[in-house]
């Protein structure tokens, strides 16, 4: 299944990755602190879990970095 | 006592500081420790994804349990970018509300744009924020941000980055005896001078990056600006002297001369 | 280490003060001991005889074995008077050599008269004081009277008693290239960030009076220059980031943004 | 015996103020920190006692007040 | 040739001068000739019904043949008032379209309201107006308003009638840089120094009003100001000799000196 | 009627012009007309004994006709040289005794050395010169120098050949206020508005040299430095507007708006 | 006829003033500058005489004065 | 017979140059502006006939130059 990350094209099994969570951990975030937005809508972590994986979906993963 | 309460918190130190342009992490956890600030701007920006999973980040340096992180919208040039970028990091920072908000006008002054940062605010205060907002020393936006509801009004000294000090504070002074909420000039500060002018003017603090990161010495100038944050406050609950334009006052007696 | 050393003497403070216009001797010794100075300026006057013998002296506040007295020759119009004036103040004080001297031009500015002062530096120097002199921010006097033996220089930043700030910091700077001998703003610091600028401009100290006296608190603002002379002295030693006039920087990374 | 001090004509007993040490004590300033000039020239503590007083000398006696 | 052009005008003299303040119509056509001024600004207002007929307008004394007539929306708080106003005002002086639009935004600073300026600038380059704006020195605004269709960007210099000069150069700086159409520096000159200053940043053209009508001598400060912003002109098209900031450069031959 | 007095002499300009610097004789000329003055600066120079006879002079340039020459003591730095100077200056011009004087400090600053000044100046005045003062703004020094009998009293504004413009403008209104005999700043303008300034604060002219020889057109800015001067002494004459600090003040009527 | 003219409330006998043209000139308007709008709307000059009034017109008329 | 003329040694022909009008004259400056210094005093040109040159004379022979 074809997504974009952070403005990259990215595939992914959609045998392994069926929900977002699977996604975040398949990124070795999950312990890290992140924001998650798909095509334009946060997804809060507690869903994670409850939503599926769709094809084309467009994902913004953020962080908190150094800044003024 | 001389509280300082911005939004729903109450905060001792008046200087805010930013995180960003230090060599390392390192002189970043020291610099902002040495400067006794408890709120940090962080900026937002994506994940760099498939990074080595062991490399350290802001956070184990600069701890958010230890210090209120105020994310920013730094580099965001329109009010729909702006307002994205701060749900995120409401979103990461686990429904902190306390956020600040900048829209820039170009890249090459970092100047704010006025009425794409309006149009944020209105959208961030109606969705729970406690807006803290970047804006010129323009006095009538100024009081138009307020009336929205921003927590904090954030004029500039001088552009971003530039180190150039107080240019106009006459309008400052209209910005402060207009305002209810506290005034905190955020950019432009050079040196440690700068910071006790904004503060002798009346401000209720400051927020400052480059003059402590791109100093020779960050972790020195650090100390500095938290003793000229301090010292620019006291020197304005003192009530400063008035100057006296060509009439010299002795300070010593002028009787008892000898002869 | 941050060193500062006048004549024969090492100082801790870089801030020292005057003991004069204060509402009472027990708000000098508060302001006095709160702006952390060691040097403390005295004026040498007739003695009024037939007072009260427990009429209470400044001596019994400010301890000439806790401070460091300097005495001045405020209200002298000549050398004369002023080389009189000081020899008294050594006799008085045991012995003690350490001394400001100063000769006024006229009552209404009280700016120095530099030939008057020229004159009576010679002879003190060769009398074996060691001689800390308030001068004009003329470059050409200062280094006269370096040469003639001073140990401190004292330039006016602006009139006694003015507040006005540094009027004039270009000379100032000129009169720092120049010098080897520890430079001290004298008279006309009139709030905390004229102490600062002072500093920052390289100044090795700041003697001032009315500006923490005639403050509506004085006990705060000598408070607030304690710790603005550090401050100015830390940003100085710092390194202050370069001024840039119209190309701002951004403090947050410019790449990572959200799309 | 007509002296001055401090710019006034004083009228001093000199039998029984013969030296400066007497004058000082006169004037209650044995316990006060002071110096004193005679005729413009600044006699030392040490010798108030051996030096006598004299028709018309004239006295400056100072002591340190605030000043800035 | 040094040609100065409005929209569609070419205008010689590159001081525009106000109409009001003045003790009576002599002294200002007398003040307004002497200035050399060709646009001079009026003010739209009810007329007073039920006058005496034969009571002297303004237009008896500056002939509107002679001058070209700017009228203005001073005392607008709104968009809607000051469109409302130029299309009177374009009626009035039969079918003039150069007009100056200003938005106030409180009557006590009489400072721009950038928001309503930019909806009423959008609004009369539509309705076929060559509009001159006044506005306040934030260059992203000054830019969207040249981009709106504006004929030229007016930026304060500070507040209307304060007399307090240009508070803040820089920001001028950045908008003349970025502009193509005349910048004409509108309110807050309040001598002739301050009229030169403007010239010699850069600055097409200035207004001024009260710092002509509100001198003990308002002629001869119009003589004055007429001089002041030529000569500023010339010096910025002449290319002023660099700043030295600490070495001297001697204007007599160093060498051929008598020993 | 606004007369100019130096000396026994009457002047028409107020701007008194420098020789040294420029390109070659053509453009000293054409600059020296443009700029209006009347009295003229010259250096005194060993003659180049075996030049060329025909080789062109200042003076076939500068009539000693039609221009009043000001024979200066540049480049010396003692009172001997000074006299020695204007005494060979007195010889050359016929007898000509309105001179000016001016003793160095050093030659990295080029700021007067006022103790030597002041011993130059009794020896002028008694020998009967004329004589006009360079001098620091020490305004004690200056009123010494009137004292002293010397026709006009001659302040920087900033080091020689600096172009840095009024740097301490409040020593020169002391100076002001003291003067019976003509102020006039020599040094230091860099610019027209310098100029402007200077003659606002009320002093009787300018003299400069390297602000019209160093700017990249050298005759317009002599163009700009005529009309500076007469904009500053007219604005002096004619009483600034007072400055209003945060109340603005609205040109156009107030009452009589469309509703 | 009740109208409003630059704030004021005006009675006119309709019998005179039939038009705007007839309501200036009543004003002694016509040889001056000035210009009208009516109800919010400009009427032009040259429109006047054509432009009938309307009970409860409300009238801004307006010249130039000296101004900054 | 050597004099110093602006500080450079000149040796001159006193059979031809008997006093300071001839001196000046060889140094074509007859036609100049000119003030001339003998051992630091002043000779006025009106003198320069009557001044006989003497060994090792010390002259400064000064003109105008442009100068602020």
């Amino acid at each position: 299944m074809n997504i974009v990350i952070n403005g990259e094209l990215k595939v992914v099994d959609e045998n392994k990755i069926l929900n977002l969570q699977d996604l975040v951990e398949s990124l070795k975030l999950t312990n890290k602190r992140f924001a998650l937005e798909r095509n334009g809508e946060i997804v809060a972590k507690s869903q994670l879990p409850n939503e599926k994986l769709n094809e084309g979906d467009k994902f913004e993963i953020v962080g908190a970095v150094g800044g003024g | 006592m001389d509280k300082f309460i911005i939004g729903s918190r109450e905060v001792k130190s008046r200087l805010l500081v930013g995180t960003g342009k230090y060599k390392d992490f390192n002189q970043t956890a020291e610099a902002i420790q040495m400067s006794g600030a408890e709120i940090v701007t962080v900026a937002i920006r994506r994940t760099n994804i498939g990074q080595n999973e062991q490399e350290p980040s802001l956070l184990d340096f600069i701890s958010p349990e230890e210090y209120t992180y105020l994310p920013n919208t730094a580099g965001c040039y329109s009010a729909d970018e702006a307002v994205r970028t701060l749900r995120l990091a409401r979103e990461l920072l686990d429904g902190h509300n306390l956020v600040k908000l900048e829209v820039l006008g170009d890249a090459e002054t970092l100047y704010p744009n006025i009425v794409e940062t309006i149009e944020a605010a209105k959208i961030l205060v109606k969705d729970g924020f406690e807006v803290m907002v970047y804006t010129s020393d323009d006095p009538i936006v100024a009081k138009k941000l307020e009336d929205i509801g921003c927590v904090s009004i954030m004029p500039l000294a001088s552009l971003i980055g530039s180190g150039m000090g107080i240019l106009n504070p006459w309008n400052l002074e209209i910005i402060l005896k207009n305002s209810k909420v506290p005034v905190i000039v955020d950019a432009g500060v050079g040196t440690a001078s700068d910071a006790v002018i904004a503060m002798e003017l009346g401000c209720d603090g400051i927020l400052m990056n480059t003059a402590i990161a791109a100093a020779k010495n960050p972790v020195l100038m650090a100390a500095a600006m938290k003793k000229a944050v301090e010292s620019g406050r006291e020197a304005y609950l003192a009530g400063r002297m008035p100057k006296k334009l060509y009439t010299a006052s002795a300070s010593s007696p002028t009787t008892g001369l000898i002869k």
